[in-house]
């Protein structure tokens, strides 16, 4: 047999050492699995993209060579062209500028928000979480009213009653979304408190604060992150409303939202105007939703082997 | 008895009762009036069906659940009365090795952070250095290696977390182990790595164990002692060789005859008794002895009357009235 | 499970009150007051404590509160303090445009999630499917005031098709006009919910497709269709109620603004224009009013998810000692 | 004609994006009529894949290899359209798994699921013909009070009654093969015990094939008629149960029989398998079990071990059957097999 | 009537995209009205039941015109009034319109405002009524007061008191008013109050002949651009047009007909006199400021077009009997502003302005002030508010809400009430506290009001326009105009000489 020959030029002796490499050779931290993850899915890595061109395009958007509030009247309403790339406004001011400087309030709105509320969900039901008890049960009674009320009326409400302006928005669009996260991080904390690393440490004789910054924190972050994105799309959303209102930042200031807001009356004769400020508002919550999206699947636990 | 007087008790167990509260005025008996003692150097085993309070019993013992009746003393000292300081000096020398290896190491951590969590915490080490050294140190003497410190978990097998888990605590220099079913996650090919790891801690620490599982053959593979448990109630306990070779309880020869032996010859001869009926709800455990509605021995005092623990033979407890006429007077004094 | 829905009613009456009082607070608290209307310059300061006295505004916030919760138990919210009329009636009579509304795109939502999710959960990747999600994606995403002008631009203005606002056409009281003025402010109402449902219908369906009780369908030789309509389905939409009772804040703070949008003559719009007059009894009552919209819908939801469910049907019982 | 099943070369593999995961490659074995075979294996070994791949349950991303035959009564199965495999499955074959709460459906009565079996495969049945099977098959699976088991919910029952359940279901349309991947894994030991007699029980009754998929090899002792011992997707050792016990040529067959400790001998250390199995998406060039075998050699890194047939239908694929291996400190049972080619 | 547009294409649809009824004449409304109670409030409510309910009399430009009542004396001392009733003038249930439904109307007005009405109080002091026989009212004011006139004008629409038996206490909350039943003593009675629509019908037995006009509809259209679309739709008859877009388009095509009507109204920027930058305020700060606009470019901004804003030159209106054609108004002069500005400390500093955003343009003012400030080195911070939270600051005083220290700068509209009298310009410049002018312009003020001679009203007036001007606290901006736009078939719509409301209901015509 042809096999035989092969293995008559092969020793039959035993195997000196054994390799000892026991562990996978590949190295890597969960979140670089998640990068990978989220890097790997089309729509997220659309969503990051336009992100970041938004982005930096809000950023660098005094590189204009407008000025987004000066008035000029002989510009009024122009079209599309290679000096206006999206026209002007009713204002004579180019609109692209415009709509970048409006970027910035409503993602700043939609950060600022964000972040208050991560930050307060969070405190709130991870303290929740691990204390558990009495305490655990108001703050989820006083959570649970949060849940129950209806939001977007009482923000209507506060912010007509309220100075309204950008302080005033980021303040009333955090009121009324922290409850939100708060029964999230609470309901994770409560499973992760319970887990067994968790009882592990304890019985190490680790203090609640150890536990909570080196545990709890760190293994509730995932749902966090994503939260904190969905936060984003809904606080940007959400401002877009209150401003269509006109309920949002005061003139000459703009965000997306009061772009369509100035836009409507004009909706018939220069559609132009709505358009654009709509569309960022819609990719921009788009992406923000794509990428809470796949950043919950990426989070998701998987099974290891 | 002379032997049990020279060696010291590590941890006393008595009368331990652990209920937990599930609805308003309801509870569900995990453990119910279990007593025993671990003298120093010793594993104890515990085996007993799924659900019949063998977790809940160790947890309570090293204090990780209060308890809700009965005493634990681990060397004189109440564990569950302890000031926070003595709690503290505690949690060093009681550790504990959880059933499952993929939910008891932090995902988020490395290796060396976990193995230097509890250095860290007791101060063990002088400096970084020595911390370092301690983890390495660890790592080998549980069968992996340096190289190993700076992984993520996640990158490791069952085994091998398995083996990360019981570093961590010994990390503590602990003087009594908590092994909670260590093996039963793993696979077969697997188990023995861990099983053989522990005996060999064992001897080289001088760690004194109670050991959990299932399985009767590990447990008798690695204990000195062993309790029984049904339903929240220990029923026989003796040291290994006398259970095995001469079950007393009802539920024990049951449970031994049941263990598939990896022998078709012997497995196919043998007598054995395939008990009745499922282990009924510890929320509501029948009346007299618990055992008594599977129980091919069942008589009429079964069904009234709990049975007591009583020594039938010497170092060899059970709790049934089968033996009661054996210990007349005993139970004379108890009607 | 009785005792079960005793507790959740007074859970419920507990969350109310404090929504009634939360908002009381922040009406109480926010500057400029009705007052301000019954009180002139040229009034001395007896006509002046008179009026306030009047109102009731002479008294501390607590007796307010109180004085005010006595009535709203017994249904009346107060006098409008724009036209002195009854706010209760006044509310009333728009509940039913908001709640056909309402309900009509809840119930188009709900028809139109199901065998969408359901078949782009079933066709997994596929072309499909990718359809069906982008859509739902942007359904999330979209502004939903800026797609109803978007609509009326295309459907009114340009195509003509479809009338611009209200819900009827004077004189024609035909329920099949009223379906035409229904049908943008429905789609633009029920977008963002379709969106939502769709998507989480379409992950449970993934995931219970994935469960081991399919596998275990399948290996009784059950076919495809059968597995997803006898087994998946019913698995996939109990959460569902759950979802919709949670989703009705979104409806009924979207009908807010699509009532303005649309001018359809809900309570939306009355609101709207109270917030305007700070006509505080009526925002008072139609806080209530979505309050309870709300936390009822909460609550029939879990009772039907529990009665529907039989794990969780057991657990209650089990619980409560049956 | 008394061979029920032949499984051919059996291949699959699933398509993940890590890579093309071999999950079984090319095994073979037979199911005679009326006979147990029992598979063993550790976690990932392929056994699950195998039993699925016989009830046409494998999916996408997986796939059978198209050279693959699995013959059930002379019918290749691997080229069944969705119909035929509706129609195999549940008629001629039924399957139970290893958790019975996870499979049965949490939210229908216990009943209307064992009569969706009867449902799918016998309709010219009446309502109250398929309830009385129902209830005569939940009778002969050992539950007492089968009417009212009927009406339950799955969580309703303790486990030892779903797995009953399940193999009810299972059986109450006498399929002539029943498929087990671990159903006593799971359940206690007093009740694996009940289940098990159970099924040898059944077995005598109603004169089915059983294949009985487990990773402990005590628990098939006394109720298999012919072991088969897969590793990483590939059968190292097949035989009759008792060659398999008593006359175990395979150093991986040994390692299951020695690792874990039996509770009728006293005192010996175990044998441990170091290390753990391989990456099935990039599976060894020669054994498999090459890098945790104690008796490696050379030969073994570079090519698979062909089979030797030991007689009796006992095949081992180990490089430590050729006569010149070096065999020293080898604890062969006996010698007389070894080198039989 | 219809649009021209006809899309046979989809039976249903197009169908109910008619607009109603032929020869109805369909209006647009913003939101439902809560009743139609004829006290009034706003200018949309007040031409909404217009049609329905008839003043006594309107005070224009070109003199009284009568409704109700059939003449108006007042004695040579400004002191007594005597109205006649029209003969004729009846309710739509039958029932003689009497002087009794006139005090029961003030009666109410009083109760409902705490006592004193505008109706039965002068500075302070009671006025008498005494009713000379059913159809006759003889009043008497505690001092000669002008603006009387335009009280008892315009916005006070007289209620039925036979339907509450002569007790205003029974009018709030007696649903009368929502109701199909009322008595009108319009042109027309209401027919049908839907849930977003209210119907009219014209009446046949209307003292002042048969309109047109058979049904009245107002109908709800929605915010933002849906009435404007409902206009192209065809849906609504005429609208109003506030952009040089629209009304380029508009009267570009011949599908639509458009109408241009003087407003008399007034759009002025005020300056605070109590507000948190009073200090900076001061006589050269506010001059700064004003000579920092330039007024015909916050027309060409905000309004694009002079028909429909010219840029103001006096606080009274062309309207107005008095008004001062030649008054000089203000002329920007930046160069001397910043130097003012520089001067009075006012530049760098941030002035909080505040404008009512349910008017329509008033965003677009402000946007052009702002940069006209900016020039001078002023930022304005600007809040847009709806009318209530407006007006709660800008009249801070007047309603006692103690918001008067929450703006600086802000701009709102008078309708100046046109014809004889110095309407609510007099009312501005009698309140020293309020809007800061001096006592002298005060006294002047109140003076020209009492004026009952003509001559010496107009030489009073006249020197009051250049006086309040040259304080700096008032700047009038423009003077509106309200251009609409009907559909083609619709004409008769510049017949009234009032805007919004369609004085004269029964010179339109839908054909
Ligand atoms: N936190 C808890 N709350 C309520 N009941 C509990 C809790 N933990 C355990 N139990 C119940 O207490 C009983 C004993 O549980 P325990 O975990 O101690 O059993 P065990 O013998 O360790 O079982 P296993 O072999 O499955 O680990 C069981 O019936 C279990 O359901
Ligand atoms: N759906 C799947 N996708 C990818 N790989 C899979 C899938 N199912 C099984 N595998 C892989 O196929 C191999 C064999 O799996 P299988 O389930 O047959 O193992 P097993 O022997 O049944 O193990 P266990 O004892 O854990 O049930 C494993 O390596 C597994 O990772
Ligand atoms: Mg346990
Ligand atoms: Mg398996």
């Amino acid at each position: 047999m042809e096999d035989k020959k092969i293995i008559t030029e092969i020793s039959f002796q035993r195997l000196e050492e054994k390799e000892t490499e026991q562990v996978a050779d590949y190295r890597h931290s969960i979140w670089k699995d998640i990068r990978k993850e989220v890097l790997s899915n089309k729509a997220a890595l659309f969503s990051i993209i336009f992100l970041t061109v938004i982005i930096i395009a809000v950023l660098l958007a005094p590189l204009s060579p407008y000025d987004p509030y000066e008035i000029d009247i002989s510009q009024k309403m122009q079209g599309m062209s290679a000096k206006h790339i999206f026209g002007t406004d009713d204002y004579g001011r180019d609109y692209l500028t415009r709509a970048l400087y409006g970027g910035r309030v409503s993602l700043l709105v939609g950060f600022c928000s964000m972040f208050i509320t991560v930050i307060i969900g969070t405190l709130i039901g991870v303290f929740s979480g691990y204390i558990g008890g009495k305490v655990d049960m108001i703050l989820m009674r006083f959570t649970d009213i949060f849940l129950a009320l209806p939001s977007m009326l009482l923000m209507i409400v506060l912010n007509a009653i309220l100075q309204p302006g950008l302080v005033t928005l980021i303040f009333v669009l955090s009121l009324f979304s922290w409850a939100q996260v708060a029964r999230i991080t609470r309901a994770e904390t409560m499973s992760v408190k319970e887990r067994d690393y968790v009882i592990a440490t304890k019985n190490l004789g680790a203090g609640s604060f150890r536990i909570a910054v080196k545990h709890i924190i760190p293994n509730i972050l995932g749902p966090v992150v994503v939260a904190a994105s969905l936060g984003v799309a809904n606080a940007i959303l959400m401002e877009s409303s209150l401003s269509f209102l006109g309920l949002g930042v005061q003139i000459p200031v703009a965000s997306w939202g009061s772009m369509l807001q100035s836009a409507q009356t004009h909706i018939l004769d220069t559609p132009r105007l709505a358009i654009l400020p709509g569309v960022l508002i819609m990719l921009t919550v788009l992406s923000f939703n794509l990428l809470g999206d796949v950043l919950r699947t990426a989070f998701e636990p998987k099974i290891v082997k | 008895m002379s032997d049990t007087i020279r060696k010291q008790a590590e941890l006393e167990v008595k009368n331990l009762k652990k209920y937990y509260k599930i609805a308003k005025g309801k509870s569900l008996k995990a453990v119910d009036d279990v007593s025993f003692t671990i003298y120093q150097g010793e594993t104890m085993g515990i085996v007993g069906e799924s659900g019949c309070g063998k977790t809940t019993c160790g947890k309570t013992c090293i204090g990780i659940l209060p308890k809700s009746g009965g005493e634990v003393y681990f060397r004189g000292k109440d564990v569950h009365a302890m000031s926070r300081k003595e709690k503290f000096i505690f949690t060093k020398d009681v550790q504990m090795i959880f059933q499952d290896p993929y939910a008891s190491l932090d995902p988020h951590q490395k290796v060396y952070d976990i193995i230097a969590e509890g250095i860290q915490i007791h101060k063990l080490a002088k400096d970084k250095n020595e911390e370092q050294k301690r983890v390495f140190e660890l790592l080998e003497m549980v069968g992996l290696t340096a190289e190993h410190a700076s992984r993520n978990v996640h990158e490791f097998s069952g085994g091998q977390r398995q083996r990360i888990g019981i570093a961590r605590a010994l990390s503590v220099n602990p003087k009594f182990l908590f092994c909670d079913e260590p093996i039963s996650a793993l696979d077969v090919s697997i188990q023995a790595q861990i099983v053989n790891l522990l005996m060999k801690l064992q001897k080289e620490q001088g760690l004194t164990m109670l050991f959990i599982a299932h399985d009767l053959s590990v447990v008798k593979h690695i204990s000195d002692k062993i309790g029984v448990m049904y339903l929240g109630k220990m029923v026989e306990l003796s040291d290994s060789s006398q259970l095995y070779s001469n079950p007393l309880h009802p539920y024990t020869k049951a449970l031994l005859t049941a263990v598939p032996i990896a022998d078709p010859d012997i497995s196919r001869k043998r007598q054995r008794i395939i008990l009745e009926g499922d282990v009924p709800s510890p929320v509501n455990p029948p009346a007299g002895c618990r055992f008594s509605g599977r129980c091919k021995n069942c008589m009429e005092i079964c069904k009234k009357e709990e049975p007591k623990m009583r020594e039938v033979a010497e170092g060899h407890w059970t709790a049934c009235h089968l033996y009661d006429s054996k210990n007349e007077e005993v139970y004379q004094h108890e009607v | 499970m009785w005792k079960y829905c005793l507790k959740k009613i007074v859970e419920l009456a507990v969350v109310l009150l404090l929504i009634s009082f939360f908002s009381f607070a922040v009406i109480y608290i926010a500057p400029g007051d009705v007052s301000s209307m019954y009180i002139s310059q040229e009034m001395t300061e007896e006509q002046k404590a008179a009026v306030l006295e009047h109102l009731g505004m002479d008294k501390s916030m607590p007796e307010q509160y109180l004085g005010w919760l006595k009535q709203a138990i017994h249904g009346d919210f107060g006098i409008s303090l724009a036209n002195r009329t009854s706010v209760t009636p006044q509310i009333l009579s728009r509940l039913p445009a908001t709640l056909l509304l309402m309900g009509t795109a809840l119930l188009l939502s709900i028809v139109l999630a199901i065998p969408l999710g359901l078949w782009s959960g079933y066709k997994k990747n596929s072309l499909v499917d990718n359809a069906i999600s982008s859509l739902s994606y942007i359904g999330m995403s979209i502004p939903s005031f800026w797609l109803g002008m978007l609509l009326v631009i295309v459907f009114t203005a340009k195509l003509h098709l479809l009338p611009s606002s209200g819900m009827n056409t004077v004189g024609v009281n035909t329920p099949w006009d009223t379906f035409i003025h229904m049908i943008m402010p429905c789609i633009t109402l029920s977008l963002g919910n379709l969106a939502t449902f769709i998507r989480y219908i379409r992950s449970s369906t993934i995931g219970e497709l994935g469960e081991e009780y399919v596998l275990t369908a399948q290996a009784k030789g059950t076919s495809g269709a059968k597995i997803l309509f006898r087994h998946v389905l019913k698995n996939t939409l109990l959460p569902i109620i759950t979802l919709i009772g949670m989703n009705l804040a979104t409806l009924v703070c979207g009908s807010f603004i699509i009532e303005s949008v649309f001018g359809w003559p809900g309570i939306g719009t009355f609101a709207m224009e109270a917030i305007g007059k700070r006509d505080y009894p009526i925002i008072m009552a139609y806080v209530m009013l979505s309050g309870f919209i709300l936390v009822i819908g909460n609550f029939i939801a879990d009772m039907l998810y529990a009665f529907a469910d039989p794990r969780i049907k057991r657990g209650i019982d089990s619980a409560n000692g049956r | 004609m008394k061979t029920l099943l032949q499984v051919k070369e059996l291949a699959v593999s699933y398509f993940t994006y890590a890579g093309e995961v071999q999950a079984v490659r090319g095994v073979s074995f037979d199911v005679e009529k009326n006979q147990t075979v029992a598979i063993v294996g550790e976690s990932g070994c392929g056994k699950t894949v195998t039993a699925k791949s016989i009830m046409g349950l494998i999916k996408k991303p997986g796939i059978v290899d198209e050279n693959s035959q699995i013959l059930f009564q002379g019918e290749n199965l691997v080229r069944y359209t969705k119909k035929q495999w509706n129609n195999f499955c549940g008629k001629e074959c039924g399957m139970i798994f290893q958790d019975a709460l996870v499979s049965l459906n949490p939210t229908m009565k216990v009943g209307k699921q064992i009569i969706e079996n009867l449902d799918n495969h016998e309709p010219s049945l009446s309502k109250e013909e398929k309830k009385a099977r129902a209830v005569e098959i939940l009778k002969l699976a050992g539950i007492a009070d089968a009417e009212q088991c009927l009406e339950k919910y799955p969580h309703e029952l303790s486990g030892g009654m779903r797995q009953r359940v399940m193999i009810g279901m299972a059986l109450v349309t006498n399929p002539k093969l029943l498929i087990a991947d671990e159903p006593t894994t799971a359940l206690d030991v007093t009740i694996q015990a009940q289940i098990m007699e159970l099924l040898k029980d059944l077995q005598n009754k109603l004169h089915m094939s059983i294949i009985l998929i487990t990773h402990d090899l005590g628990v098939v002792a006394d109720i298999a008629d012919f072991i088969v011992v897969m590793y990483a997707g590939k059968i190292v050792e097949r035989g009759s149960c008792r060659e398999i016990f008593y006359h175990a040529s395979h150093p991986y067959t040994w390692a299951l029989l020695k690792s874990v400790p039996r509770i009728d001998y006293n005192g010996q250390t175990l044998v441990t398998i170091e290390g753990s199995i391989p990456d099935m998406t990039n599976p060894p060039k020669g054994c498999a079990f090459c890098k945790r075998c104690p008796y490696a050699m050379h030969i073994c890194k570079e090519h698979e071990p062909s089979k030797w047939d030991l007689g009796d239908g006992h095949e081992v694929s180990c490089w430590l059957m050729d006569e010149r291996a070096d065999r020293e400190g080898v604890p062969f049972e006996t010698g007389r097999r070894v080198g039989n080619e | 009537g219809g649009s021209s547009d006809s899309d046979g294409g989809s039976g249903g649809g197009s169908a109910s995209t008619e607009s109603t009824e032929a020869g109805a004449f369909t209006m647009a409304i913003s939101y439902m009205p809560d009743s139609l109670q004829p006290d009034t409030a706003s200018d949309d409510y007040t031409s909404m039941v217009r049609p329905i309910y008839d003043p006594l009399f309107l005070d224009t430009k070109d003199g009284i015109v009568y409704y109700l009542a059939d003449s108006l004396e007042i004695s040579d001392d400004g002191l007594t009034y005597k109205i006649h009733l029209n003969e004729n003038a009846n309710w739509s249930d039958g029932e003689p319109v009497t002087v009794q439904d006139i005090l029961f109307s003030f009666d109410y007005a009083g109760l409902s405002s705490g006592g004193s009405s505008s109706y039965n109080t002068i500075n302070g002091q009671p006025v008498q009524f005494n009713a000379v026989d059913d159809k006759t009212l003889e009043i008497t004011l505690p001092e000669p007061y002008a603006t009387y006139v335009t009280t008892l004008s315009n916005r006070v629409l007289i209620m039925p008191s036979h339907a509450f038996d002569n007790d205003p206490t029974k009018v709030d909350d007696s649903g009368y008013f929502n109701s199909t039943d009322m008595a009108t003593s319009g042109a027309y009675t209401v027919s049908e109050i839907n849930d977003d629509s209210i119907v009219y019908k014209a009446r046949d037995d209307y003292y002042r002949g048969n309109p047109e006009v058979e049904t009245i509809v107002l109908r709800n259209t929605g915010s933002g651009s849906s009435r404007q679309v409902a206009f192209e739709n065809g849906e609504i008859s005429y609208m109003r047009v506030t952009t040089k877009e629209e009304l380029d388009k508009y009267s570009n095509s011949d599908e639509y007909n458009t109408y241009s009507i003087t407003e008399s109204r007034l759009n002025y920027l005020q300056v605070n006199p109590n507000g948190p930058n009073k200090s900076v305020l001061t006589d050269e700060g506010r001059q700064a400021i004003f000579l920092a606009l330039n007024g015909q470019e916050i027309v060409d901004a905000a309004y694009g077009s002079d028909e429909l804003a010219t840029p103001a030159n006096s606080l009274l209106t062309p309207d107005q009997v008095d008004y001062n054609p030649d008054c000089a108004g203000y002329t920007q002069d930046v160069e001397k502003a910043k130097e003012l500005a520089e001067s009075s400390g006012l530049s760098g500093t941030t002035l909080t302005y505040i404008y009512n955003a349910d008017r329509a343009n008033m965003e677009a003012v402000a946007t052009v002030i702002q940069q006209q400030l900016a020039e001078i080195g002023v930022n304005l911070s600007i809040e847009g508010l709806d009318s209530t939270s407006f007006f709660q600051r800008f009249f801070a005083l007047t309603y006692g809400s103690g918001q008067e220290n929450t703006w600086d700068l802000g701009t709102n509209g008078w309708d100046s009430e046109r014809g004889t009298s110095g309407g609510q310009a007099a009312s501005y410049l009698k309140n020293s506290e309020a809007w800061g002018f001096s006592q002298e312009t005060v006294d002047l003020a109140i003076q020209a009001n009492a004026t009952t001679d003509a001559e010496q009203s107009k030489t009073l007036w006249y020197q009051l326009q250049d006086q309040a001007l040259g304080e700096y606290w008032e700047y009038p901006l423009t003077y509106t105009n309200y251009v609409m736009v009907s559909q083609k078939n619709v004409t008769g719509l510049d017949a009234s000489p009032i805007v919004p409301e369609f004085a004269d209901w029964l010179s339109i015509k839908v054909e």
